[in-house]
């Protein structure tokens, strides 16, 4: 009786998206290494949807999993689609995951949501420079 | 795909003579030893024979040999019974920080009843100081529990001193022998202890039988009640087969001993001396030469202990790790962190453990599948790209 | 000599199909079942398996069972554990007089702790007055237990009703089914318990087996304390060859029990209705119907059981009694006493219980050399020349 | 291993001296069922010597087996002698006793020690009338 399922082994071994994005639109770490698992995502954003995501992720096999269903999950969505990639969907999409690594779902999901967050408050400050300069000119 | 198992600390196999032993017992001999009858007077025969076997492995008396479960109820009812029998005394007692969890929350146990418990610390290398027990011991210490060795780390304990300072200072004195009896040398004489807990499934016994040895003379309350078995002390129908079992393997254990030790020695070596030269950001934990023989204990760092072992064991390697997250309950090793190791890096626990069944040739499998493991996670983790870019930014 | 074993109370034998369901996990299937490899998940389906089959043994559900080492293990984590875990709420505990002495001795350790302790009585069949057990309900009563039967009489109490006035009342309600479980049907929530103990040597499984049943949502303090087997609820490798060999006998014990018990009963009622046409003065004791199929419990006057047993064991024959002389403390059966029987005639009890290994040329080898036994001891025994002298003076 | 020992077991298979004696000259009773055992002793004197003993036993094998041989130790042996069977003596006998029965080698020296007793009780009173008689007769 393996721990995890067939799904979960599938993401372990063969993680889509791995790696870092130069220059990426977002960026979202959560955890660390003190708690067991760290995850950071990177985001590219085209026309409001996500036109790339990598992660990297140190952690056991679950967050690995997770960091890859998620990364799949993401791409090519837009922002408020990504939004409702709640860690119960996670944990859905990838058939189940053992009770004691529930959290790692939410980890996922966090991540991804503090890279939509650092999008946007880039974008905000990029706007708002934007306009500046906008102003500057007029 | 070849299958290696480097896991002895989680259990050994049941060796062939073991089971051989066994069968017997598991067939027509079936009757319980408390029986007056034929049946019963094989059984009886059976299981005092094993005593013997146990007793000449430590040293001791077969009157003084009481069988348990396992391990961890020999802890607990040492733990437990001794305190409980010399409560009037005194309720203190201390272990040390790196002990089993059998026996440490067999000690929080106690806690809940009224006793104090005070921890010892170790040192980096895992190893209890023998003058840090004495200065933990009050006047109302009772009872003081040393492992002998932790099969995490395989740091071997100075027992026979601590044993002496602890008993100078008029306290009673266990040790938590599981991980060394019939795998190293034991005398309970030499070693100078009051009481010691061992399991057969650590030395090729089956699961289901260990003990617990007590000094003639010296005061337990019975943990399990009931019936008089074991001279009253340990009550429950005798497990006949499994005690069998843990005898021939005392027996085994004691005639090969030495041979076993070289074996194991010269595999424990032949995988510490071969990672580092393969696999950066290596650690050796435990102590560097006063260790278990078939122990070697690592911290890789930048990656995690499961992750690792999910992909040793797709290469048919069998592993362990004190990582958090192989715990049910996602805390890292007390023992690492007993030692200092920062969470990060013992994170990265990983344990191979030897017995009897492995080959030169299993050590260099694991030499050639781990460093394309420990590369493919450290690709894959934050922690290195981080200190990647640091090295290149502080050259 | 023909050999015949009637002593299945002791332990049953290890059915064929049980031993050949363990021998893999004494083999090739060592693993642990913690562990994070292939070694660690076959072991661990393995005994997920078992817990699957006793649940439905006993109509649970799989996550309520705990393993444990055996029967004596279940009682003392029951009592010990269910009542410290209610002790916020009350300190007294009512079990009835005739429990077997893993669960009153548990119960005694439970008064040293500050609990009372209340003994219901029972009749002369042994059977406990639910009423009785009412009237010993008080305020502070957390915990009530009574077994499912009696090994050594045979008796088997109407659990139910009991289980529903004690919980009417607000105690836990547990019963020790260690003489029935896999022998007559045992149903969790037929009977109403809130848990319940079995073994598996008692129905053709291995010693070093046992589980504790605790309904969901029941709170229990672990007994064993340390690693987080069990759901952390019992500490310790599992013993995953008699855990495969508990839940084998439980999948067969179900599958089998009508027929099993059909032939059980044909033979115990053809012993218990033969033996008085052979021997005067032999009284049956326990219920004459509410009995354990495979029981036939008497006490023979004027004579002891351990001699008729060492004269039946020189016959072949096995069999038990409840003696003084039989017992290690020289005590006769607390169970013969508290039926009321009289010491001198409980000196003289002797106990046949029946097995699938049984035929009725077994019950009649006992007809026939049982009697000039009960002679030959008749003709030394004082007692009986006593009888005789005022039996022929009263003429 | 069997609880008892060869010797013992050959005792208890084959006592010797089982039954009682018409018109002994000395009774001994000790125990009794409540406690487990219960042996009589009946004794023979010719010539201050034990010319027959034979014993009835209620009770478990060594039981048996301690009546069987204090009987055949005792048989012939004068007053005195007998006297000196001492628990340890017929244990040793035995070639040893489970310790828990040690009890009953106590019982067979204390019901001979008694039957003796009783003779000498008689014997006094017998005496007594005897010298009563020839009183009578002066
Ligand atoms: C040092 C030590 N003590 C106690 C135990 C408990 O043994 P078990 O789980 O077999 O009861 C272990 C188990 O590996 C151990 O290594
Ligand atoms: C009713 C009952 N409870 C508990 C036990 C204890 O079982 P064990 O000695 O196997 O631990 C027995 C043993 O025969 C029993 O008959």
């Amino acid at each position: 009786m393996p721990v995890y399922n067939e799904k979960v082994m599938e993401h372990f071994m063969n993680p889509r998206n791995v790696g870092e994005i130069e220059n990426p639109d977002g960026i979202g770490e959560v955890g660390n290494p003190v708690c067991g698992d760290m995850m950071t995502f990177y985001i590219k954003v085209d026309d409001n949807r996500l036109s790339d995501v990598k992660f990297k992720t140190f952690g056991c096999g679950a967050a690995i999993a997770v960091s890859s269903i998620v990364s799949e999950m993401a791409m090519g969505k837009t922002l408020e689609e990504v939004r409702k990639i709640t860690p119960a969907l996670v944990a859905q999409e990838l058939e189940g995951l053992p009770k004691n690594k529930y959290h790692c779902s939410n980890l996922g999901a966090q991540a991804l949501n503090k890279a939509i967050n650092n999008y946007l408050k880039k974008q905000g400050k990029a706007g708002e420079s934007k306009r500046r300069r906008k102003d500057e000119k007029e | 795909m070849r299958k290696v198992y480097l896991d002895h600390v989680a259990t050994t196999p049941v060796s062939h003579e073991v089971l051989e032993a066994m069968l017997p017992y598991l067939k027509d001999a079936y009757g319980n030893p408390q029986s007056l009858h034929d049946w019963g007077d094989e059984a009886r025969e059976a299981i005092e024979d094993a005593r013997g076997r146990v007793a000449s492995l430590i040293g001791a008396q077969p009157g003084e040999i009481i069988f348990t479960s396992s391990g961890t109820e020999a802890n607990n009812f040492a733990i437990k019974g001794l305190a409980l029998a010399q409560q009037s005394k005194g309720k203190h007692i201390v272990v040390s920080a790196i002990e089993h969890f059998s026996l440490l929350h067999s000690a929080r146990t106690l806690e809940k009843w009224g006793f104090e418990l005070t921890l010892v610390p170790v040192d980096r290398y895992g190893v209890v100081d023998p003058e840090g027990v004495a200065k933990s011991i009050r006047e109302d210490t009772i009872l003081v529990s040393v492992m002998h060795a932790s099969s995490e780390v395989g740091t071997i304990q100075p027992i026979r001193e601590i044993a002496r300072l602890a008993k100078e200072a008029g306290a009673i004195f266990h040790t938590d022998a599981v991980a060394t009896t019939g795998t190293i040398p034991v005398d309970v004489k030499e070693l100078a202890v009051d009481a010691l807990s061992l399991a057969g499934n650590q030395f090729y016994g089956p699961k289901g039988a260990g003990a617990l040895w007590v000094k003639k003379g010296a005061r337990i309350i019975p943990f399990l009640d009931g019936g008089v078995q074991e001279g009253g002390r340990r009550a429950g129908t005798e497990n006949v087969p499994a005690i069998v079992g843990l005898g021939k393997a005392a027996e085994l254990a004691k005639a090969e001993m030495e041979s076993r030790t070289d074996r194991l020695l010269a595999l424990r070596n032949r995988l510490i001396e071969g990672l580092p030269s393969r696999i950066e950001h290596v650690r050796l934990t435990g102590h560097p030469t006063q260790r278990l023989p078939g122990n070697s204990s690592f911290c890789i760092e930048f990656i995690e202990g499961e992750a690792m072992l999910m992909l040793l064991s797709s290469k048919g390697v069998a592993a362990s790790s004190g990582s958090a997250c192989t715990s049910k309950v996602l805390k890292a090793s007390h023992v690492l962190t007993a030692m200092g190791i920062p969470p990060a890096i013992a994170q990265g626990s990983l344990l191979f453990s030897f017995g009897l069944d492995n080959t030169e040739e299993d050590v260099d499998y694991v030499l050639e599948v781990l460093p394309p493991i420990v590369d493919k996670l450290r690709q894959m983790s934050p922690l290195y790209s981080k200190f990647l870019k640091e090295e290149r930014g502080g050259k």
